[in-house]
């Protein structure tokens, strides 16, 4: 689906932040991106969304190297989408449904389309009755779900989330990630930045730790995070099921089981196994 | 036409499209040490009283309460943010800046603006290095008192005359715009005629220039006014 | 914007006082306007560019960089100062258009000479100021010198202020761009206003919160400057006494000998 | 140290969010104070520190009510300290030696007092290095750190911290409970708001937790995560190290400990107890 090459980015006023990424992501793969702070994560999902032009190497979106003429871009811009992480600065419209409709109207649709799919997303993230309203007045959880719903409006195969859940509740981030899954389920792609490892291990299909600007692993969660020195390096923990599994084994109060569980209830039910 | 001339015109026709192109995104006020030292000091003169005046009827508005002086602060950030924007241009593929008071001075009212609009030129001047200390106070009437008031004044004669809301903001915006350069382009003027050039012929020379680059922008700027007018006023 | 912020923040000349640096481009400044000559126009630029790449560390390739908008602009604007106007042909160029010639005479191109070279030399003193002292300390100084203090208190809100909504200026119009807010000149123009009125409220909300942070550390309505300045050594003060008679100098003997 | 009787608290616009607050907050304690968002974390967090004035009910500090003159708002404000979650809307001055001086200042100290409270809490956040530099240049672990230097410097007994750590990377993070452990340690009495159970779990004395503007619990971590009801209604989630244990319990593989273990490490260790 996306491969990237040699990826470099500089800002303008000379920091560089990406010093060559190398990456390739499948078709409908779940990807947690992890790493600290100023690791390039946000600069990388800019780049995927063309916001930001490569300073060097390229990006090849299902096969094609990105243009950045007027066409490249709108082709861009609608198959890969960006849910950035404070919905504050994302939401500018004047009430939801103009701000769900805002995507689908710069692509150009009839009225007829934009409505369509303006409503096909409200309704997919749970919002319609919202739709009146001014998203400056939402409470935190409807304005994510807001943003979610005015980018899938402008029905993208690949999906950025800048943390997802850093700001939610609870309940709220456990009903955002069956959201996210539900859309995955429908074979888009998603990418998520996260600070959270119990989440990336549990969640993704595959980890790629950025540090620095540059891809220090790529694979999957077992193979990621069981690579201790790297963990150390990046300032990554273990995951809590993954270090409580292994004290496990090697007290020998369990079996080893043939792959490692993932979350609190897989470990739960490994535990419970007669 | 000989080789010399043909050559002439090229040249005047480069110079031109420079002007064309520095003048837009530059020209939003007199640079630090065009104007000669004594019309620094008359324009400085001039725009006191109008600065005095702000400052009072702010230090009444803020009597008491932290929080008017929190927003005036904030509104004033605002004007210098807005006079940042990149505004989409008609003229040339370059982009433009929108000189923000006609709205500033619908929402604050012009005396509020002669003290916000200082400071924003100050910070500009600091940050952007636009404009510059000594031409401060030219800087300031024009865009901080002269725009302002006209533009208020059409603002309040267009809303006497019944005008629906989106064309008084409009108009002020315009106008407040217009009006900030026309004072501008008779700065320079009063600054720059000689025996060889009347005050009239300098006039025209940046009336011109001004008007071929400024009144689309104004246009866009009166739009842009509006637009974020009624986006404001409907929530 | 943030770019001579920083600048100023990462000078070599920062600790010196802001006092003496303020004094120094402003004196100078006068100075270029009054002698308005080109060998002192000149000759301050020079100055003025030595001490901000040698004196404050700014490498000369950033220093041109920040020369080169103003210098295409002052070129401009003094090829306007350039051009009159005569009814036969006359001067060293002359074009006709609608019936009229535009010339250029020696004595205008002499005097656009020196529109240009003044303004770039005043421009290299405001330059020093802005690329050696940060706007906290400027503010400190005005505090100093007994600004009525609600101004100052003012200008320290809305210096902050302005990053705040610049920054989410910034990053709105990121996700505008990820969402094809430019595409076509009707929706950069749609987008644009969009975005000034959801700064705007954001400007509001945000004002809100932070005037209850601010009570909540027992603001009561008054703020007052209270960092410090660095003070100027008497060492700096002998050295900026001995410029300001050599400038004040300078300006006579120029303005003598031009008669 | 704290004792909130019958505490309502109704905005201007009308909406009630604290409908009858009673608890009793002990010197020293450390509080986690758990709560969807919407629960009246943040509004009972700024009637503490005198910002929102009680509509009904009474704050006593020390055993005295809160007086809402001048005088004794100066003393709430000294004794009770507030970081607030977006470190952004809580920085406003030019430079960050001047944020920290605001607090001391508008107390009335003298000028060397000043100077001495600043540099004191500059250096026990570790940002002395920061202190001419504008907010705008911090990255979001200094900016934090800051906001809580700028707290600190006016000496109070009560922390109220509202989501710390909510939007640092795991390593500033960490850096920060280190800090506020700190503090505790020095005397302080912490109250934080959080969404993470598990961090709730592993570090407060106390859990309160708050729902539709009421304390529906109050007490050790130990009794109120064990309490199932409670959890479900309030949308909580049973602490990873807690329900591993009682997998481990009930299926017999590790024996009872006099206390439950309340960190990942003290699971750890149980299990590798022979």
């Amino acid at each position: 689906m996306i491969t990237i090459e040699k990826l470099r980015y500089t800002y303008p006023d000379g920091t560089e932040v990406l010093r060559g990424v190398d990456l390739k992501i499948g078709r409908g793969e779940r990807v947690a991106v992890l790493g600290p702070n100023g690791s390039g994560k946000s600069t990388l999902f800019l780049c995927l969304n063309g916001v930001h032009r490569a300073t060097e190497g390229r990006i090849l979106l299902e096969g094609r190297p990105m243009a950045y003429d007027k066409k490249g871009m709108l082709d861009v811009r609608r198959k890969v989408g960006v849910v950035f992480q404070d919905p504050e600065t994302q939401l500018f419209c004047v009430d939801v449904y103009q701000e769900v409709a805002f995507g689908p109207h710069n692509l150009g649709y009839g009225k007829q389309q934009v409505h369509d799919s303006v409503m096909k997303s409200l309704d997919a993230m749970d919002v319609t009755e919202l739709k009146d309203r001014p998203p400056h007045f939402l409470s935190g959880g409807q304005k994510k779900r807001v943003t979610v719903a005015s980018v899938l409006s402008m029905s993208p195969q690949v999906l950025l989330f800048d943390e997802p859940t850093a700001a939610l509740d609870p309940i709220h981030a456990r009903q955002l990630m069956e959201e996210i899954d539900r859309l995955n389920a429908e074979g888009i792609t998603i990418l998520m930045a996260t600070h959270d490892v119990d989440q990336a291990y549990a969640w993704a299909d595959r980890a790629v730790v950025l540090d620095s600007g540059v891809v220090r692993a790529s694979g999957t969660p077992d193979e990621v995070f069981c690579d201790v020195k790297l963990l150390e390096q990046t300032g990554l923990q273990t995951p809590f099921v993954l270090r409580t599994y292994r004290a496990l084994l090697r007290s020998g109060r369990i079996r080893g089981a043939d792959s490692p569980p993932h979350t609190a209830e897989e470990l739960e039910a490994l535990i419970e196994e007669v | 036409m000989n080789n010399w001339q043909k050559r002439s015109m090229k040249a005047s026709v480069i110079v031109s499209m420079l002007m064309l192109t520095a003048v837009p995104v530059y020209a939003m006020h007199i640079a630090e040490g065009m104007l000669p030292i004594q019309w620094c000091l008359i324009w400085g003169a001039l725009f006191l009283p109008f600065f005095v005046w702000g400052f009072w009827s702010i230090k009444k508005q803020c009597a008491g309460s932290g929080r008017v002086k929190m927003l005036l602060a904030m509104s004033g950030a605002y004007c210098f943010v807005l006079s940042a924007l990149k505004m989409p241009s008609l003229v040339t593929a370059s982009s433009s800046h929108p000189t923000g008071t006609g709205l500033g001075t619908i929402l604050f009212g012009p005396a509020s603006m002669a003290v916000l609009g200082f400071i924003v030129l100050l910070f500009q001047a600091l940050l952007l290095a636009h404009g510059g200390l000594t031409t401060l106070g030219a800087n300031a009437f024009s865009m901080a008192v002269a725009g302002p008031f006209v533009g208020y004044g059409v603002y309040l004669l267009a809303k006497k005359c019944k005008a629906p809301r989106v064309v008084s903001v409009f108009l002020c915006a315009f106008v407040a715009d217009l009006f900030t350069y026309a004072v501008t382009a008779t700065e320079l003027a009063l600054a720059f005629n000689n025996a060889e050039v009347s005050f009239m012929q300098a006039w025209g020379k940046f009336m011109g220039i001004f008007a071929m680059t400024q009144i689309p922008l104004a246009i866009v700027e009166g739009i842009l006014t509006a637009l974020v007018f009624e986006a404001i006023a409907s929530l | 914007m943030t770019t001579v912020d920083r600048i100023a923040y990462t000078s070599k000349l920062k600790d010196m006082s802001p006092a003496i640096k303020a004094g120094l481009a402003v004196s100078t400044l006068l100075g270029v306007l009054v002698a308005s000559q080109n060998v002192f126009s000149v000759a301050v630029f020079a100055l003025m560019t030595a001490l901000c790449t040698a004196g404050s560390g700014l490498p000369l390739r950033q220093y041109r960089k920040m020369c080169a908008i103003p210098f295409w602009f002052l070129l401009a604007g003094a090829a306007v100062v350039a051009v009159g106007f005569s009814e036969a042909p006359a001067g060293l160029w002359h074009v006709r258009i609608f019936g009229v010639y535009l010339v250029v005479t020696l004595d205008s191109l002499r005097r656009a000479l020196e529109l240009f070279l003044r303004s770039m030399a005043g421009v290299s003193c405001l330059y020093f100021l802005c690329v050696t002292t940060p706007v906290n300390d400027l503010l400190g100084l005005l505090n100093r010198m007994h600004a009525p203090k609600l101004l100052t208190e003012l200008m320290m809100m809305i210096y902050r202020f302005i990053f705040l909504l610049a920054g989410l200026a910034g990053q709105m119009a990121v996700a505008q761009k990820a969402r094809l807010g430019n595409a076509g000149y009707r929706a950069s123009l749609r987008s644009v206003s969009m975005l000034a009125s959801s700064v705007f409220v954001c400007a509001f909300q945000k004002s809100a919160a932070i005037y209850d942070a601010m009570e909540s550390r027992g603001y009561d309505g008054n703020f007052d400057f209270t960092g410090e300045l660095s003070r100027s050594t008497g060492r700096q003060r002998l050295i900026f006494a001995a410029y300001e008679v050599l400038l004040i100098g300078a300006v006579v003997a120029v303005k003598w000998i031009a008669g």
